[in-house]
Formats: structure tokens, C-alpha cells, sequence
């Protein structure tokens, strides 16, 4: 077991590294300048040259990776050589010289959004997907399961934006049943955060749980399927033990493992659901940045949500190894 | 968010309004209208009394995430400075509050105790301060925080974003460009962080007690209007200890000197900006501020959807509430019934007022260097179908050049359109006539690019350029440039395609503020990339020109000599509509920046 | 499972779900219209470039009439802003969105297909690095990166001599889709692969000396077309979203043409005062990819071995 | 011994009835290709402690047989119908519960395959444990104790050690001994083995099926085993039924089988017993053809599309395309089912077991 956690650790490790890499060599192709772009109207050749060096677009890129790199473990410091240093301490995901701010402090205020939207949109659709799932496989052939899987293939064939802008124009504008979202924090006005992220959450749901419908019930049949739960009856087991002690471990791993990942990229910021909810979290932060071609923090975002979904994929692999021996011995 | 109209806004704070704007006289050409805003006139609605109109809270919706920048000497987004300007940024002189152009474009006294003395060349300008102005801690406002104020603008290394009239007029020799650092600064003057030629700004801004004396370089007429820009005071660290200037103070919390202070600024969508009294403001000391409500809140990061819903519902806080921004086309007819005359529901609370800007296309005068070729570009183009694209009557009106109407003297009709390119050309375009002249260019057409910043609007204007000068044999690929990218694209050399979308409006109402910019290189807008020694020469001339009738004739003919060269297409004199809630007073576009009149804004119960 | 071959029995199987073969028949008709509609449209008087200022007001440019302004002449109304006929821009955006999503999904199968096989056959360090690589692949914000990427990758690729404009930006919306989805299909494939190569049949290949090229496109590779012909089928509908998604997020080809995403964007603005411009192109783009998802599927369950005895 | 009423018959209730009688079982299961008649009137006894080989190919619907008498079959929605009686108790119409009672306590069950059988997640030792606690009120310790005892039983070496293991830290062999020590642990009076060796190599098939006949001798369990080879049942079966389309064929003591069969089908099976003398690629398969779907049975004898002799049968005996035979008792304690003549079958019997003989020398 040890062993097998610490090659996954490595893995992950050296997996983080060809992230980093990658990402900022990626975005050091982008078009616009800049040092232009920090540089207004009476903008003369020598002023951009002071923004590009003060930007640190001036040095070889393996250098600015080596500072970028650095900065995450010791934090930097910004414009040395200005009369105005800034200080960013570790860890140090870069400086947003269009925003005047650190990456990190950005992204700490975005997150809190997305991080309600994800865990909301999760447990319904968690909810939701495994009950619907589970009904529909014991009911297979049975028009209930028809009408679910009817349901979830609709569910999650639509694009999600059009589900979203659907339910804006019913619920909103229409049936005027929901005021506009505006986002509040729970502690400052629950009543409003609720009307807010119903939406949302709804619109994130509807494609995930017709999803994990789909998978749950795959699942159970196929679990039922397997000779070790024919073996498990043939032994005279109570049906209650067969389902839980013998199908239920083996089926829902598969699940939970899938739930793990997708909740992680979800934490990374939906990009349309807060696009059309216009949600201040993460994913808007990320379009804004692309949009404003605010280079340090694309390419923190960028990171942040690589990184997590390479430490969930750990957890998971963790997961898996706890609740299959197959996986930890031998 | 790429296609949402949202982007607009932000692309117009961006780029546009890197110019402010002082509108002189409503306009009054054929092509348009002046419009006094649908205000109520005075006559008719109750006046409340001073007292009445005291306290509340004026909320501010805006898409925007967070200011541009704050910073006095780096602010130069035209609704900011109308919003700092009447709030906690006050100037040597400003423009007074008035319904009507005319009267709101002529100078008021501000910090000094008039509108400042020339001397007769008018290379030498003076100002005298008021007494008992006083910083937010009440500590005097000195002389020597103006002078401070002014000598950030030579370190820009720092100070980036704003505008640098002090750099070009104060009498300081420019950089001698050398090797390394120093290549950085403009001037000879590194500002006050380094320090280098400090000598030379002292000799060039002396104060005296009261007095300060601004020593330029060359006649500026007018540089008491240029003193409303970039030339506010900032507290002397030497004099004010407690008053530190350092990056988080003056990109955050900038110290106050007008009647509000800054409570609190987070940004972000979601963020806000919050201003309450200045306890250490000296009424007596400012004639123009009444500073009527208690609190102001500027709401970020507000869909212009939603922010449209919530203005024309006008539910709760949402009364006492502004849009700093436009009405999204699809509620126009709502709102309005005619560019003129809001619906009777918002009668007493929309505007529809021509804005500061010229929207027009530039054109790479390298990259198009054969003027015919321009030539029939400008004639191809079905500005008709833009205009009715951007709003139809909502839009404003077909544009001549890049001098607007509603600056006053500067502006003539160019007859763009009605001859100058060889014969009239029709709004939709004269495709025929284009590939005439195309003909008489004698080389063949270039195939083209037109970048833009992109918003779903545009994207269809895109089509509508390509297609129009399709019909005329011109071969047009569209670039959309996230809005956030596009004037750092558009700028760049490498990366810049033949033409493209733009807009700018004057600093204040003179010419020289558009011309200059836009066409010559030391102007810092020249998209056009024109390089025209006589151009650059008839410019200076026309600076130079203290006749100010005189000056305004010469501004007259170097715009039609730019439009005959087709060193730009103009397309629309904006109009634009804003909204508030019902119970914000007055209602009108204030002429100097085409923003609400903040300084005198109050509720009603 | 005798008598008759897989193949009969998937067909007969297909033939007998009524609701598989009507989404099939809708799938024929769609791509016909992909493919031909531009070619008769014109013929029928419809051109989605043309503009109809006669169509839309001067205050404010939005259409004249009721549901966007539809009329004789603009059977499903007409743009705001440029009167232009949106039934031509459906049937023009169509093409554009089957060509991506189609194309892309070619690519994806044919990249995934190699790299699996090779990664499943070839075992050991080739396995792992591939490995490290799908993982990375994966782990990238997709959306993000595509974005942030579009404009600087659409120009490599017009230097690369694609015509610049449109056909470039398509050429970046396939490659892009396609390079983050192959993984998903190489990790199948290589499951598939580790799994064949344990039978008989491929030992005894091995025992009667063959080479390694005749044992992957002889022995392995026939043996995966069920599985893939099933992943295919839902690729498709997937990635017609994806293509949606992106043009709605601003991505992908620009004016004058169009597609479903990018009419769907457009409709944000509008489509409180003219529903119809959010419900005519949504409901065209929903049974279009729901008829894909059932099709996938219907045969996805005709080729369960488990469901035939 | 054996004693088979008339297969279409119905059955008659006699007061005493041997330990197992399976009367007219049938077994529908639905799919999406139409209803597949798994198992159709299949009857037979059994005497305590004896053993019983059902032999046939995969699909012949033996398995399911000894799965309906498991009463698994409903489990996977399978209709049953007939009578099983166990030890003077109709299963078929006990409810799940009562059946599952039964289950592992009063008969049990090996599968083909022991990796796939086992459950992966759970140590061996474990799985057996709760096969003892759900039947009988025992502490885990006993249990465990009980468990190991078994395993050492069933000739697994080093127990102490293996019972924690997990079924994928062991052998093919090992496996199926763990399976049997599970289905064996509760002493039942059934056991029921499908195809228990066709998963192991040859070597180990022996030893396995030495095990479990060493077994039934100490624990005088009745013993029913599945399989698709003849050559297994040699020397473990005292009878032998072969199925073919979800019906009996042929049933006889084992060596009448191996000396005297008639119905060609099982002639074809004993030509395709694997010999030691015999490569295994040159196996001769003298069976043409493929079984029917059992969707789309032949209308007439079920075998006849792969039957060599069927133009043989004499018009008086009817059509086998069109006519159905029936389970006749050709000699005593011998049934056949079969159009052709007796004369003609013993004949044809005759020549096919002298050529494998020969063949055989």
C-alpha cells in the first residue's frame, strides 16, 4: 500500500511539474502585448519598454518560468527596480498588473462562489442521479425506467447554456417567479443567495444527474450481472446482504471515483453556467482574464484547476486502492 | 463574458474614452438633432429646498469590475473623472453644472480662486488656491501638493494610463534617449520616485504661497482647461507624513480632498465602491459641490441586462439608483418612444443625449497606401446598415469626421459625403463608384482585414463591412479581438491588419484634443499610422494659434484634409440612453464628459 | 448467440426500435440539409448574407412584426440589427456545425484509435508515457485553454496556408476539440487492446510468427469496431455541443456566418422582447443531438453481447 | 434409481418420492429477441448420495437447470414452471425467502468460473465465515475456525496463511477448492457443480474432481454435475442425461451411456472426447453445424439439422422436420429421444464406437 500511495504521490508530483511547464509556455503565445496594454494613450516605444521590463516580459521565458516556479514556493517580488516594489508572498501564483492585484487574492475572492455553485449542483445532482439511477435499473424494461432514461438522455443532450437560458426566460422573465441573481454571500442574506444559485444549481444538475442516472443504473445491472453475486445467493444470503455488503461496494466505486473528479473540475469554475448566471466565480474571472489578456492570472486559474483535478485523480486512485485489494496487493 | 453586449461598456471604457470629452453647443447640423436630454424642465416640477434634498444614498450599477484606474494622475475614463471630479478629486478649475452644453462647457474656478491668468503669449500660466481647502485628515491643501500632483505625471515608469499633458507642455527639455533605464522616462524630470532632473520641474512649476505658475513650453491657449486633466493635487509626502503615496494607497484609496472620502472599494463582480462624508470638508471652501446625499455606492460587476430590469422596475434601493452605462438595445423601444421623448413611464428618468465620441474606422496608411484605395473603401461601406445595426436612430447620426458637432466652433460639416471624395455618396454605400475608383488607383485592390473588439453588435457591423465592400470588389476578412486585447493588438505593428473599429472623443472642447491624437504620431492615437510631415507642421500651426476663431478654422480644414485622404472612414456621431431610478434628481446629460452631473445629484423621498 | 452473424443481428435489432430508425431517418435528413441546403437554398430565394433593412425598424433595429418578424419572406424572422433571413442562417450554421463536429470526431477516432493501440500493444514505457500524457491532456480546463488560444492558434494555422477567416477558425475549432477529446477513446482502445491481446487467437498469431502490423490491423483491429462505432455515435452529438458551447462563449467562426452556438450567443441580448431567437435555433440543435444519443444508444444496446443468448 | 414419467406427461404424485425429482421443468426468459425457452420439460430423479451428470453443449440449458433448482433462476426473471422436489419439498413453490434458506444450507453450488465467482473485495476466509453465519447461529471465531478446518479439508496448503488472502492472490485451482469448501461448509444435502474444472487446466481438473468425489463419499451428498464433456463424467457419475435445446436427449447409468448410446447426438459428443493420445488441435469435432437459436427451434426433431442419419428415419416413424420425438425408454433405465428405429440407432451406435475405438488404438 505504501509503496503504491507513494508512486501515485511521485506521479502526481512529476504530473504538476509538466503542468506548470506546459501552461506558461502555452500562454506565453499570446497576441496582445502586454506591456502595451498596461500603457495608455500617450504611449510612446519607451514607456512600453519600462512596462515590459517591469512586467518581466523582458527576460527569456525559461527565466520567467525559474521566477514564476520560485515565487510559488518563496513568493517574489514585483518591480524591484521601481521606486513602488510589490511584495507577493508564497505562495505567489503571479501579479495582476491590470488589476493592481495578486492572482491569488482574485482568485480567493472568486472561489467562494464557485465553490457554493459546485457543492449545491453536486449534492442534487448526486442526490437526484443515484436515486433515479438505482429506481430505473430495478425497474428495467418497466415504462418508469423508460420515461427516466427518456428524461436523462434529454437532460443531458442539451447544451447546458441553452438549459440555463431556458430557465432564465421561463422562470425569470416570464413567470417572473425568481428575481435576477445577484450574488450575496449565504451569511449576508440567505434568502437571496438561494434564489440566486437556484438557477444555477438546477442548470448544473440537469446535465450531471442525467449523467450519473445513466452510469448508476449501467452499474447495477451490471454488477447484478456478475458471477460473485450469483455466488453470494447461491451461499443463501439475505437479499439485504447481497445488495449491500456484495453489489453496492463493488458497483458504486465507479461512481463515487467519477463524482470525485467531476466535483474537482466543477471547483475549477463552470465557465457558462457562471457566464449566464454572470456569477463572479472563478470561471468568470477566467473569461475576464482571457478577454483582458491578463496574462498572470490566465495563467493562474489555468494552474489552480489543472491542479486540482490532478489531486483528485490522486484521491481517487487512493480511493480505489482502499476499496479494492486487487489495486493495493499483489 | 466574449458575446455579451456587457463587453461594450467595458470595451468603450478601454478604448473611446481614453479621451474625455467636453461637448461645446448641442450640435445643430442637418445630420442631427440636439437633444436637452428629457428632462424635466425646471419650470414645471416642484423645486425641492436645499434642506429637503440633504441625505440618502446614490447607488451606481455598473458592468465594470473595478475602476480603470483611481489613481488621479492615471484616471482618464470620461465617467470616472465626471464621478471623482464631483466627489473626492477636485482640479485647479472645472466646468459648471448646467442642463444645458453651452453653459456646462465654460470653466469655473475649482481649488483656485479663478480660471487661472495667462501671460500675453501664453507660454506662462498662474493659479491662485482658495483658502481653507483641506485634505481628508484637514490638513491644508498647499500649493505644493499641486505641484506634487502634477510631477507624478514624469515618472511613468509608475504612472501609466494617464494623460500626459503636463509631459508635452511644461517647459522641460524631452529624454535625451540614451542607453538603458533612462530610455524609460519621457521627459529629462523622472518624477518625484526617482528624482533625476528635479531641478528642471522645479524651474518649470514654481509655487509661490498661494500661487502656482506653470511655465510651458509653447503657447496653449487654453491650458486652463488643460489643467482638469491629470493635474489635480496629491498630498506632498514631505508635507503630509501621514499622507503616504504609495502603489496599494493611489491604485485602492487615493486620499481625498472633495466632500466624500472612500469608505470602502472591493472589486470584482459582486464588489463595491463606497464613499461617505468627508468630515473635513470645508464647504465654504468649494462653490460647486452641495454634496446632497449622505452616502454614495458604486455596485460592480452588474449584468447591463439585469441592470436594465432593475432600473425600469425601480424596486427598492434600485429608486435611488444610476446606470453608468447604456440601455441594451432591446429595451430602447421600451424606453423610448423616439431618440427625443423617453415613454411616459420613464419620462422623468431616461435620456437619450448625443455622447462625446466619434465612431469611426482607421485605416493603416501604410498598409492602404493608395488614397483611392481608401477612397472606395469609405465609398463601398453601407454606413446605413451600421447605423440601423448599432440602433438606428438610437445610435445618433451619420458621421463626416472625427470633429463632432456638439464641440462647438471646431466643428464644419466636411462634405465627406456630399463631394469631397468626387461625388455624393448615398448612406448604404455606392459600390459602383468604388470599383470606379478603384479603376483610377490604377493597382489592384489589396485584400483586407477589419479587427474589431468584439461583441455580438459588432459582429454583425462585421458582416456588414464585409459584405458592403464585397459588392464593390473588396475582399474583407473580419478579426474580432477580445475588447480586453484589442487596442494592444491594434497598436502593434506585427499584429495590426489594414483597418478597424475605433472611437475617440476630445479631452476638452478644442480640436487640437482630436486632431493632434489621432493623426500624428506625438498625438499617441495614431492608429492611422499616418506620418505626414505637413500634417504634423499644419498641426503645431494650428496649437499655436491663439485667435481661437482662427484655430477653429484650421481644425475646420485639417479634418476635411483628413477625411478627403480618407486617413479614416467615420461612421456615427454616437447618441447615447441612460436611465436611473425614480427617485434620483436632477436628470441630464452633463455636457463635459457626457456623464450624469454627479457634484449635484440628490434623492427625493 | 447463433446462427446469424453480429452484423445480422445488430441490424435486426436496429430495425426493430422504431425510435432508433425514426432518429436515424432525422439524422439523414439533417445532414442532407447540411449538405444540400446551401446548394438549393439560394435557388429558393434564401441567402443568410443579405441584408433586409426593410425587415428591421430604425428605432433600435429590432425586426418589424411579431416572433422576430416572421413573414412570407422570413419564414422564422429575421436578425436584429441587419434583417437578415435567420431560416438561411440555420440552414447555412448547419452545415458549418456538422462539417466541425463531424470532422472533429474523425480525428478524435482516428488519433485515439493509434495512440490506444499503441499504448495498449506496445506496453511499457511507450504505455506510461502516453499514459502521463492523456493524463495531462485531461487535466487541462479545456474551455479555458481554447480560449485563450483561439486567436494567436487561428493565425499559425492561416500561416500554415489555411484560407484565413472562417475556414481557419474551423480548421483551430476541429483540431482544438479533437486534442483534448481523443484520451477518453485511446484509454477505451487500450483497455480493449490489453484485453485482446491475452486471447488465443492473438497468441497464436504471436506462436505463428507474424508480425506486429499484421497482428494489430488483422487480429486487434477487427475486433474493435463495435465498441468504436458505438463511442462514434456518441461523439458526434458531444461534440456538436462542444462546438455550440464554444461559438456561444465566442469561439469559432465569426460573421457573416454563423451557427447554432454563435445565434444562441447573439439571442442573449434579444431573446426576452424575441423568445424565438433562443427557441427556434435550441430546439433545432436539440434534436439534432438527442436523435444522435439515441442512436448511439439503440446501438449501443444491439451490440451488448450481454443482451443476446 | 432414475424413473422418468412420460416428459410431456404430467406428473403423478407418489406419497415417497426420491431425495430430488424434478417434474416437467420448464424456464422462459424474455429478451428483446423474443421469449427463449431456456429449459423445456425436463424431468428426472435423483436417489441420495448418488451422482448425476448433465451433460451438453453451452446453451443447451443445463446450467439453468441447476439454477432453477438453486431457485436463481427467478432471481435473473426467468419464469419457472414445473415442479422441484427436494427432500419432500416442492421448491418451485416455496417463497424467495424460504428458498434462500434453503440455499447453501440444504444444497449448494459451484460455478465454472471461481475468479469471477468469488467476490474480489473480500478475503476468502471471510466469504466462507459468512456463508456459515448466515445459516446457523455461530461466533466469528467458531466460524473462522470451522473455515479454516474446510479449507485444510479441501487440500488447501498452508491455510493458516491463505485463508486471509484475496481470491486474486490465488490459483485457478486453489479458487475452485476455496468454492467448494464454501459450498460444502454447511454439509449440504445437494450440491450442484457447473462445469467445475472446464476453467482449470487438464491436470488440475482431475484433482479437483477427485475432490469432490473423496467428498460426497464422506458427507453422502448428492451430487448433480454440469458439463460439456463426456470425458469428465467417466468415472465420477453414476448417470448421465445428455440435454441438447433445452431437452433431455438421452439418459442412461454412465457406462450404458459410454458402451450403448443411441441418439446420435450423444454419439457425436463421445466422438469429441479429448484422448491422451490425441493432439488437442486434432480433436474431431463429428458434430457439423451449430446448436439452433433457441429462439427459432426447428419445428421437428431439434437435432435434426445437424443430424447425419435423419433421411434414415422411415416415413411410418413421421417427418423429423416436422415431427417432435419423445423421450422413450429404449432399453430399461435407458431413454432416448429419437426418430430412427431402435435397430437403425443401435447400429449406427455400433459403428460410430468401433471407429473411436479403433481410432483409439
Amino acid at each position: 500500500m505504501a509503496g503504491y500511495v507513494v508512486r501515485r504521490v511521485l506521479g502526481m508530483v512529476l504530473l504538476l511539474f509538466l503542468l506548470t511547464l506546459t501552461v506558461f509556455f502555452l500562454f506565453n503565445m499570446m497576441p496582445a502585448d502586454p506591456a502595451r496594454l498596461t500603457c495608455g494613450k500617450a504611449c510612446s516605444p519607451a514607456v512600453i519598454e519600462a512596462n515590459r521590463h517591469h512586467l518581466e516580459l523582458d527576460i527569456p521565458p525559461i527565466e520567467q518560468y525559474q521566477r514564476f516556479v520560485s515565487g510559488i514556493f518563496f513568493g517574489r517580488t514585483f518591480s524591484k527596480d521601481t521606486p513602488r516594489p510589490i511584495e507577493c508572498e508564497a505562495p505567489c501564483l503571479g501579479y495582476s498588473f491590470l488589476r493592481n492585484t495578486e492572482v491569488l487574492t482574485l482568485i480567493a475572492r472568486a472561489a467562494p462562489v464557485t465553490f457554493w455553485l459546485a457543492i449545491g449542483g453536486f449534492l442534487t445532482w448526486m442526490v437526484v442521479g443515484l436515486t433515479l439511477g438505482i429506481v430505473s435499473a430495478l425497474k428495467r424494461g418497466r415504462w418508469i425506467d423508460r420515461t427516466i432514461m427518456g428524461i436523462a438522455l434529454i437532460g443531458y443532450s442539451l447544451p447546458s447554456f441553452f438549459i440555463g437560458l431556458v430557465l432564465i426566460f421561463f422562470v425569470i422573465l416570464d413567470w417572473n417567479l425568481l428575481p435576477f441573481p445577484q450574488w450575496t454571500t449565504p451569511d449576508k442574506d440567505l434568502g437571496r443567495f438561494v434564489q440566486t444559485m437556484l438557477l444555477p444549481w438546477i442548470t448544473i444538475a440537469t446535465l450531471y444527474a442525467a449523467f450519473y442516472m445513466r452510469l448508476t443504473r449501467n452499474q447495477v445491472l451490471e454488477i447484478f450481472g456478475e458471477d460473485y453475486i450469483r455466488t453470494a445467493r447461491a451461499k443463501g444470503l439475505p437479499e439485504r446482504i447481497v445488495v449491500v455488503k456484495h453489489a453496492l461496494r463493488a458497483g458504486l466505486t465507479p461512481i463515487v471515483t467519477a463524482a470525485g473528479l467531476d466535483l474537482a473540475g466543477l471547483l475549477g469554475g463552470a465557465i457558462i453556467t457562471e457566464n449566464i448566471f454572470s456569477l463572479p466565480g472563478l470561471g468568470s474571472l477566467a473569461i475576464g482574464s482571457v478577454l483582458a489578456s491578463d496574462l498572470p492570472l490566465i495563467t493562474g486559474i489555468t494552474l489552480l484547476t489543472a491542479a486540482l483535478i490532478i489531486f483528485a485523480n490522486l484521491i481517487v486512485d487512493l480511493l480505489y486502492a482502499v476499496i479494492d485489494p486487487r489495486v493495493r496487493v499483489g | 463574458m466574449l458575446r455579451s453586449d456587457a463587453w461594450l461598456r467595458r470595451a468603450l471604457a478601454i478604448g473611446v474614452t481614453f479621451g474625455l470629452i467636453v461637448a461645446a453647443s448641442g450640435g445643430g447640423t442637418p445630420t442631427q438633432s440636439p437633444t436637452g436630454g428629457a428632462s424635466v424642465p425646471p419650470g414645471e416640477s416642484a423645486q425641492p429646498t436645499e434642506e429637503s434634498k440633504k441625505g440618502g444614498t446614490i447607488y451606481i450599477l455598473t458592468q465594470a469590475e473595478e475602476w480603470d484606474d483611481i489613481d488621479p494622475q492615471r484616471a482618464y475614463t470620461g465617467e470616472d473623472l465626471a464621478f471623482f471630479g464631483g466627489t473626492i478629486m477636485r482640479a485647479l478649475t472645472a466646468y459648471t453644472y448646467s442642463e444645458e452644453a453651452v453653459t456646462a462647457n465654460t470653466l469655473t474656478p475649482d481649488l483656485a480662486t479663478d480660471t487661472g491668468t495667462a501671460n500675453a503669449t501664453a507660454d506662462e500660466w498662474s493659479f491662485t488656491l482658495r483658502d481653507g481647502v483641506t485634505w481628508e485628515d484637514g490638513s491644508d491643501l498647499v500649493c505644493e501638493d499641486v505641484k506634487y500632483g502634477v510631477s507624478r505625471t514624469f515618472a511613468n515608469d509608475v504612472i501609466t494610463n494617464g494623460p500626459t499633458y503636463a509631459v508635452q507642455y511644461l517647459d522641460i527639455p524631452s529624454n535625451p534617449v540614451t542607453e538603458g533605464d533612462d530610455a524609460v522616462f519621457l521627459s529629462a524630470y523622472y518624477g518625484p520616485y526617482n528624482g533625476t532632473g528635479q531641478d528642471l520641474f522645479d524651474q518649470a512649476v514654481v509655487c509661490d504661497g498661494n500661487t502656482i505658475t506653470f511655465h510651458l513650453n509653447q503657447p496653449v491657449a487654453d491650458f486652463n482647461y488643460t489643467v482638469t486633466l491629470g493635474f489635480s493635487p496629491v498630498p506632498d509626502p514631505t508635507i503630509h507624513p501621514d499622507l503616504p503615496d504609495a502603489v496599494d494607497q493611489y491604485t485602492l484609496r487615493p486620499w481625498s480632498n472633495g466632500p466624500y472620502k472612500i469608505e470602502e472599494y472591493t472589486q470584482g463582480n459582486g464588489g463595491h465602491f463606497l464613499l461617505t462624508r468627508n468630515e473635513n470638508w470645508n464647504a465654504e471652501s468649494d462653490p460647486i459641490r452641495p454634496a446632497y446625499p449622505d452616502r454614495w455606492e458604486v455596485l460592480f460587476g452588474i449584468d447591463p441586462k439585469v441592470m436594465d430590469q432593475r432600473l425600469m422596475a425601480s424596486q427598492g434601493e434600485d429608486a435611488y439608483a444610476v446606470m453608468y452605462g447604456n440601455v441594451q438595445p432591446e429595451n430602447l423601444a421600451t424606453v423610448f418612444v423616439d431618440p427625443e421623448t423617453p415613454t411616459p413611464d420613464f419620462a422623468d428618468r431616461a435620456v437619450s443625449d448625443y455622447d462625446p465620441y466619434s465612431r469611426y474606422y482607421w485605416i493603416d496608411t501604410n498598409k492602404v497606401s493608395n488614397v483611392k484605395h481608401r477612397q472606395a473603401m469609405a465609398a463601398a461601406l453601407d454606413r446605413d446598415a451600421i447605423r440601423a445595426n448599432s440602433g438606428g436612430d438610437f445610435a445618433g447620426a451619420l458621421g463626416d469626421g472625427v470633429i463632432k458637432p456638439n464641440i462647438g466652433q471646431d466643428y464644419a460639416e466636411t462634405g465627406m459625403w456630399t463631394g469631397l471624395l468626387g461625388q455624393a455618396i448615398p448612406d448604404n454605400g455606392d459600390p459602383d463608384y468604388a470599383r470606379q475608383l478603384i479603376e483610377e488607383s490604377g493597382e489592384p485592390m489589396p485584400a483586407l482585414t477589419w479587427d474589431y473588439p468584439q461583441t455580438p453588435t459588432r459582429d454583425q457591423e462585421a458582416a456588414i463591412v464585409v459584405d458592403s465592400l464585397g459588392k464593390a470588389g473588396i475582399q474583407v476578412t473580419a478579426n474580432p479581438i477580445p475588447p480586453g486585447q484589442y487596442y494592444g493588438i491594434v497598436f502593434n505593428d506585427d499584429q495590426a491588419h489594414e483597418f478597424g473599429w475605433a472611437g475617440w472623443g476630445p479631452d476638452w472642447p478644442n480640436a487640437s484634443t482630436v486632431i493632434a491624437p489621432l493623426f500624428t504620431d506625438k498625438g499617441g492615437w495614431n492608429i492611422s499610422r499616418v506620418h505626414d510631415q505637413d500634417f504634423v507642421d499644419a498641426v503645431q500651426d494650428a496649437i499655436a494659434t491663439l485667435d481661437r476663431a482662427e484655430q477653429a478654422k484650421k481644425w475646420q480644414d485639417l479634418n476635411k484634409l483628413a477625411m478627403e485622404r480618407v486617413y479614416v472612414i467615420p461612421t456615427t456621431f454616437g447618441l447615447s440612453q441612460v436611465l436611473a431610478g425614480t427617485k434620483v434628481k436632477p436628470i441630464y446629460q452633463w455636457a463635459p464628459w457626457g456623464s450624469w452631473p454627479y457634484a449635484v445629484m440628490y434623492v427625493t423621498p | 448467440m447463433v446462427g446469424r452473424s453480429l452484423r445480422q443481428i445488430v441490424w435486426a435489432r436496429l430495425r426493430r426500435d422504431k425510435l432508433a430508425m425514426f432518429c436515424l431517418v432525422v439524422l439523414v435528413i439533417y445532414y442532407m440539409i447540411g449538405i444540400f441546403g446551401p446548394v438549393i437554398g439560394p435557388s429558393l430565394g434564401l441567402d443568410p448574407y443579405a441584408f433586409d433593412r426593410a425587415a428591421i425598424s430604425d428605432r433600435g433595429g429590432g425586426p418589424i412584426g411579431d416572433f422576430g418578424g416572421i413573414s412570407a419572406k422570413h419564414p422564422l424572422g429575421v436578425e436584429w440589427g441587419t434583417g437578415r433571413d435567420i431560416l438561411s442562417q440555420l440552414l447555412w450554421g448547419l452545415r458549418i456545425s456538422l462539417v466541425v463536429a463531424t470532422s472533429a470526431t474523425l480525428l478524435t477516432v482516428t488519433v485515439g484509435v493509434i495512440v490506444g493501440i499503441i499504448a495498449g500493444y506496445a506496453r511499457g514505457w511507450a504505455d506510461m508515457v502516453i499514459g502521463r500524457i492523456m493524463d495531462l491532456v485531461l487535466a487541462f480546463p479545456f474551455l479555458l485553454i481554447i480560449l485563450a488560444l483561439s486567436n494567436v492558434m487561428t493565425d499559425r494555422i492561416t500561416d500554415l496556408g489555411v484560407p484565413p477567416g472562417n475556414p481557419s477558425r474551423i480548421a483551430y475549432l476541429i483540431i482544438v476539440i479533437s486534442s483534448f477529446g481523443w484520451p477518453y477513446l485511446a484509454r477505451i482502445v487500450r483497455g480493449q487492446v490489453i484485453s485482446l491481446r491475452e486471447r488465443e487467437f492473438v497468441a497464436a498469431a504471436i506462436a505463428m510468427g507474424s508480425s506486429r502490423r499484421r497482428i494489430l490491423f488483422t487480429e486487434i483491429l477487427p475486433n474493435l469496431w463495435a465498441p468504436l462505432l458505438v463511442y462514434t455515435t456518441l461523439l458526434l452529438p458531444a461534440y456538436v455541443g462542444t462546438e455550440a458551447a464554444l461559438s456561444f462563449l465566442g469561439v469559432g467562426v465569426i460573421p457573416p456566418d454563423t451557427t447554432f452556438g454563435a445565434m444562441l450567443a447573439n439571442s442573449v441580448s434579444y431573446f426576452r422582447v424575441v423568445p424565438t431567437y433562443l427557441f427556434i435555433p435550441g430546439t433545432i440543435l436539440a434534436i439534432l443531438v438527442v436523435s444522435f444519443n439515441l442512436l448511439g444508444d439503440a446501438l449501443r444496446d444491439a451490440l451488448d453481447p450481454r443482451a443476446t443468448h | 434409481m432414475i424413473n422418468v414419467e412420460e416428459v410431456e406427461g404430467r406428473a403423478q404424485h407418489s406419497p415417497e418420492r426420491p431425495f430430488l425429482s424434478v417434474e416437467n421443468l420448464a424456464v422462459q426468459f424474455k429478451t428483446e429477441d423474443g421469449i427463449v425457452q431456456a429449459v423445456d420439460g425436463v424431468s428426472f430423479t435423483l436417489e441420495r448420495g448418488k451422482t448425476l451428470a448433465i451433460v451438453g453443449e453451452s446453451g443447451s440449458g443445463k446450467s439453468v437447470t441447476a439454477q432453477a433448482i438453486m431457485g436463481l433462476v427467478k432471481g435473473m426473471g426467468g419464469i419457472v414452471s414445473g415442479e422441484i422436489w427436494l427432500d419432500g419439498q416442492e421448491l418451485n413453490r416455496l417463497s424467495p425467502s424460504e428458498v434462500q434458506a434453503l440455499r447453501g444450507d440444504e444444497m449448494a453450488m459451484i460455478f465454472q468460473d471461481p475468479m469471477s465467482s468469488l467476490h474480489p473485495f473480500y478475503r476468502i476466509g471471510d466469504q466462507i465465515v459468512e456463508a456459515i453465519v448466515a445459516h446457523r447461529k455461530v461466533g466469528r471465531g467458531a466460524a473462522r475456525r470451522e473455515a479454516l478446518e474446510m479449507l485444510k479439508h479441501v487440500g488447501i496448503p498452508a491455510a493458516e496463511r491463505r485463508i486471509d488472502a484475496y481470491p486474486h492472490q490465488l490459483s485457478g485451482g486453489m479458487r475452485q477448492r476455496v468454492m467448494i469448501a464454501m459450498a460444502l461448509i454447511n454439509s449440504p444435502q445437494l450440491l450442484i457443480a457447473d462445469e467445475p474444472t472446464t476453467a482449470l487446466d487438464v491436470t488440475v481438473q482431475a484433482q479437483i474432481l477427485e475432490l469432490i468425489r473423496r467428498l460426497q463419499g464422506e458427507f453422502g451428498t448428492t451430487v448433480i454435475i454440469i458439463t460439456h464433456d463426456l470425458g469428465v463424467v467417466a468415472d465420477v457419475a453414476d448417470d448421465v442425461a445428455v440435454m441438447y435445446a433445452a431437452r433431455i436427449v438421452e439418459m442412461a447409468p454412465t457406462s450404458e451411456i459410454y458402451n450403448k448410446a443411441e441418439m446420435p447426438y450423444t454419439l457425436g459428443l463421445l466422438a469429441s472426447i479429448p484422448r491422451r493420445d490425441r493432439g488437442q488441435q486434432e480433436r474431431l469435432d463429428p458434430i457439423p453445424g451449430n446448436p439452433p437459436s433457441p429462439i427459432h427451434l426447428p419445428p421437428g426433431c431439434v437435432f435434426q439439422p445437424r443430424c447425419k442419419y435423419w433421411e434414415q428415419v422411415p416415413e411410418s416413424q413421421g417427418d423429423p422436420r416436422t415431427v417432435r420425438p419423445e423421450l422413450v425408454e429404449t432399453s430399461p433405465r435407458h431413454y432416448v429421444r429419437c426418430l430412427l428405429p431402435q435397430d437403425v440407432r443401435r447400429r449406427i451406435s455400433h459403428e460410430v464406437l468401433q471407429s473411436l475405438r479403433g481410432s483409439a488404438e
